[in-house]
């Protein structure tokens, strides 16, 4: 490869040899793609005609009234064809599959946006795929395996390890490892092996780039804080992608809290010290695991943030304090989301629900001139089981137990 | 010397074989059972797996092992331990196999320094390119311990080089795109990019992945120097128990 | 009331006479909306800023080579925030709510697309919020009435009748009548009484308007056919809308053909012979009753289409033979919408794919040169529940058979 | 003529009572033996509601009346039918109350003429307002039958003239918004509704919605010429049979 994909002492390329070519491919492709401006063109023209980019911004009047501090400012990439952000990388690593003239996809999963997004791309470019889940995951993401599965995708429940993200992105590996001349993987989110989080923090900077413009054209200013959660960090790199050169911006990266401090209870990999600096899954970064290496089991209320290991060029990010790192823990964020569904009528997904538990956290003591813009990465509709589990609704829990006599009749 | 011992064995066989274990499982005991009936059965030399929780380029057996030598308890310390007792109680070279996560958490040097002392001869990092290995391959030259790497058949020529020239002991081709423990087809065309491997390195040639049988080896002979026995070995412990396997390499080398 | 409401002779008012100053009161906010540019600025506003209008018009690719015949273009309501072109309709109601100075609203619901989305806007608008929905759509659209609840809307399961969307319109109307001071009924479609159809027509409009101008710009051309599905009918309404001065643009409105002819089998008032002309639900229109006059039973695989009535300005469109109707059967619609899932990626809703499946059947036989433009009116992942048992998927049985297990025993 | 019935009786008694039956609730001779007893109690006159799918504008326990009797088989047909009978046997005046599809559907003159030659002698229908009745106010008026309207608490003076002009019999005045069945309180600002009510007509007034005691009609009395008995009633013969329907009204009355 042209480049070694450090950003400080993270990052790099841990890849297995028989990858080295298809990496060099894949960064020349890549890199190719980043320096012809009609990739980007036909990637917003793609973006604006299938999705609905731009996304809009949303002023959260009630929620800014009722913090009674900044203004609050939302950015809806829920709004986003499947659902969340998870579609710009998506769709833009669909058209470099094609510039590589690949005809099948494949990708890990953990909630299942990025598979279901992947499986809607797949469909749409008439891709082969292959979807890696956790059977764990997929045994508790029904929904999201029933439209992959009706968009063609075949979804692969991976039994080994904790059978959750981690290893359905060790599975989507060994796929590659067998399959790379026809195949390209298309991971979920800013990590793994040089270029992936060079490349989908590139893809996913369309969100940023989007909202520094929609923000001065609508407040004629910078917003003073820019919140986003943090599970990979592609939806993050993706806002902070926008304000990285104007200081006055403070960046906030959101990690799963979970049931609070101590190893196994969250996914907060820089917030807080429970994580060290290791090598995995082809990437270094910080990573939750034990003294030998050993990745270690994490919680999180949501799906999609429940990772050992982050984005190399946010660790990078948090050792140059650029970006300055939090934690929500569980029932913050379930709160947060409950209080944002009632007074706005947004549904925040559970992951995304992080960054709005930080900036509710912080809103109240800013002043009202200040704005702070919170990326809302998905919508939760589509995991209303995990939300109704979170919630612990009584009549939801009726409605499926009655749905279940009725199929076990029939 | 790990290339001269080959060398020199070489000599008096046409082809040799490698086998290879994950230590502690499914506990340590057995691992070091299984050591003794492989070098009973003749076995040349071997690998010893030290389990990760993501070993990425393993197949499903190799895969289930780690996972559950890691349930069973086994550290890197016990590893290492256990690793020692065979380098002193057998008289064949044994290298480590892992990922890099395991060198770069105990330090890389560190690591590398008690292998040396321990009695290992060298190592295979599969996660460990030579582009990200600068550390490791100070620290085995410094040991004079054989980094082992890789080559696979879309690796490029230049690159085998490349790699040659970073590697000692020898060099492990892989026989086919894919993971550990899947069936090979051992074809002519397996022949020419043997060939082309051979014409880019001084090293000895091992070849793995999916060596299982008589016939695998047969075809092996005169292309390559060592044939490597790694998932197939476990099934049958899996299958008959560890007392099965010396009869399993039997019929390999026979 | 300033006018009468009839389109031919369809339409009207038969409202009760408490209802009489309301509806005037209705009416002349209306009229004065409509003739206020500043208002339709401000919904543009509102809906490009809290929705994603524009909503974009994709094209088909897949499709129009899978068919071989006409171009297929899609205008994709199912971007809306919620998730359908209910969006439109509700927020636009709530800037007339918030103009009548009222601070409640209520609104009937069938699939319940259109009680969340009344939900959402009264969350937003910060108006309480009450939704009436048979007690049979409250047992099978439970996700729905999960989400309205959790926007704080208070859904009242409707047991009289049917117990289905045109009892909760009965017991709608009864709530207004007793309240109609504070309230404003947030009708979803364009039925019932005038200027309800003229009203929601209106607002709905935004499609047709929008996707007019998309038409000219992306293809230089106009559709020569527009495709919608007809439930009460506010989103052919809309889509159409955009197209009536234009003589060459042939419009089709697609019912829902359920089981097939036959009174109890369908849901057809146009297509089909079996509806005549009566009054019911506050207007004059085809309905699906018997020689006496009382409604009768219908069925539809999708919620949403299952009503006894339609837009009194269709039947008009009908008799006019401006629109064309014609009807869907449930196994043709569900093949549709697998159709399109799998081909490009889109996840029509069952109404929608109503639509859908009559554009499929007439495009192979159209020049590749014609174009058509399907309203995809919203999206199907809301509706898992209905759409996982009408493709009879087995594994998600078992999925919720395992989940009442977990419920149980916890 | 209703009017002159109306004004006659009320020389004799200061406050007339209207009651209401949904016909073919539960069955048909239940409601020929609800008449009977109402009239027998001392009833003025009475509205026979003939049941719609989509009772709009009424409360619960009308609402379920009207769709339990079509679950039971009531037909139109039927109802005219058992109307004749009813109007063949008491000696009182019966109107008819439904929505308008059911005369829409059978062809509004049509349905006039056989209210007519049945011997029914006006109707209410809730859901036509005069603006949408020219067909059915020509019939009746061809006819000499009553169409009854409405007053309601927010109808303004002058809409409450327009009413009048197209009304003959009575004025039917709700108490209070909403549908028919919940409670009223009969409270001063009642009185100075009633007040407008009064000044804006020739015809007596009767005023409905939630009227169930002697207490209420007490309150009337003076107020409105006629107090309508709706839902109380149904109610009461849900409870406790139809023979209790007769000592009822009684309570009323006394
Ligand atoms: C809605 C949403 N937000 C955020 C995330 C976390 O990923 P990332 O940190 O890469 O944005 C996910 C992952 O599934 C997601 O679905
Ligand atoms: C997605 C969708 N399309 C269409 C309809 C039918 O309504 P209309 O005919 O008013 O557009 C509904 C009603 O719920 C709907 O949810």
């Amino acid at each position: 490869m042209k480049y070694s994909g450090y950003h400080g002492r993270f990052g790099g390329a841990f890849i297995p040899e028989i990858l080295v070519p298809t990496f060099d491919e894949l960064e020349a492709a890549y890199l190719e793609a980043k320096a012809d401006p009609a990739f980007w063109q036909e990637y917003e023209q793609l973006m604006s005609t299938y999705s609905c980019r731009a996304t809009p911004i949303t002023y959260a009047e009630n929620l800014t009234k009722y913090f009674g501090g900044a203004q609050i400012y939302i950015k809806r990439e829920d709004l986003n064809h499947t659902g969340a952000h998870k579609a710009n990388n998506v769709m833009g690593q669909g058209l470099l599959t094609k510039r590589m003239g690949k005809k099948r996809v494949i990708a890990e999963t953990g909630a299942g946006q990025h598979g279901v997004a992947t499986a809607t791309m797949a469909a749409k470019f008439g891709f082969d795929c292959t979807i890696y889940m956790g059977a764990v995951d997929v045994a508790r993401q029904r929904p999201n395996v029933f439209w992959m599965e009706q968009m063609g995708a075949t979804v692969v429940a991976v039994e080994d390890g904790s059978a959750t993200l981690k290893d359905a992105i060790n599975e989507a590996f060994r796929d590659w490892v067998t399959n790379m001349d026809d195949t390209h993987y298309v991971l979920g989110t800013a990590c793994g092996p040089y270029p992936f989080p060079d490349m989908v923090s590139w893809l996913q900077s369309i969100i940023g780039k989007e909202a520094r413009e929609q923000m001065l054209e609508r407040t004629g200013q910078l917003p003073s804080r820019c919140y986003a959660c943090v599970g990979g960090g592609s939806n993050a790199m993706g806002l902070f992608g926008g304000f990285f050169e104007d200081e006055s911006v403070q960046l906030v990266g959101v990690e799963a809290g979970g049931h609070g401090r101590g190893i196994g209870q969250h996914a907060v990999r820089l917030a807080y010290d429970d994580a060290t600096v290791g090598v995995a899954q082809g990437y270094k970064t910080y990573f939750l695991q034990n003294t030998d290496g050993q990745m270690q089991e994490t919680h999180s209320v949501s799906a999609g943030l429940d990772y050992v290991g982050v984005s190399p060029i946010l660790a990078a990010l948090h050792e140059s304090k650029r970006v300055r790192f939090e934690a929500a823990t569980d029932a913050e964020v379930v709160e947060a989301m409950q209080l944002t569904v009632r007074k706005e009528g947004l549904i925040p997904a559970l992951e995304t629900s992080h960054g709005f538990a930080q900036a509710f956290k912080e809103a109240p003591e800013m002043s009202k001139d200040e704005i702070i813009l919170i990326n809302q990465s998905g919508r939760a509709d589509k995991d209303i089981f995990t939300v109704a589990d979170a919630i612990d609704d009584p009549k939801w829990k009726e409605f499926i137990i009655r749905k279940a006599e009725e199929y076990k009749r029939a | 010397m790990l290339k001269s011992y080959i060398r020199a064995r070489r000599q008096q066989k046409d082809l040799l074989l490698m086998t290879h274990i994950v230590l502690g499982y499914p506990n340590f005991d057995d691992s070091l059972r299984v050591v003794e009936q492989m070098v009973e059965a003749g076995v040349d030399l071997m690998e010893l797996q030290i389990p990760f929780s993501e070993p990425m380029a393993d197949g499903p057996v190799i895969l289930h092992a780690n996972a559950e030598a890691i349930k069973a308890g086994a550290t890197v310390d016990k590893s290492l331990e256990i690793a020692e007792q065979i380098t002193r109680r057998f008289d064949i070279p044994f290298l480590f196999m892992t990922y890099f996560n395991i060198l770069y958490a105990r330090g890389v040097d560190k690591f590398v320094d008690e292998m040396k002392s321990i009695g290992i001869q060298g190592a295979i990092v599969p996660d460990l390119p030579p582009e990200e290995g600068e550390e490791y391959l100070a620290a085995m030259k410094r040991n004079a311990l054989s980094p082992i790497h890789i080559y696979t058949p879309n690796t490029p020529d230049a690159r085998m080089r490349q790699l040659s020239d970073q590697s000692d002991g020898f060099i492990y081709t892989v026989a086919r795109k894919g993971v550990t423990g899947k069936d090979t087809q051992f074809s002519d065309e397996l022949g020419d990019y043997l060939a082309r491997c051979r014409a880019s390195t001084d090293l000895p040639l091992a070849l793995g992945f999916g060596v299982k049988s008589k016939a695998d080896m047969d075809f092996i002979r005169g292309h390559a120097d060592i044939a490597v026995v790694g998932s197939e070995t476990i099934r049958v412990m899996e299958r008959e128990g560890v007392e099965a396997v010396k009869g399993f390499i039997q019929t390999l080398v026979a």
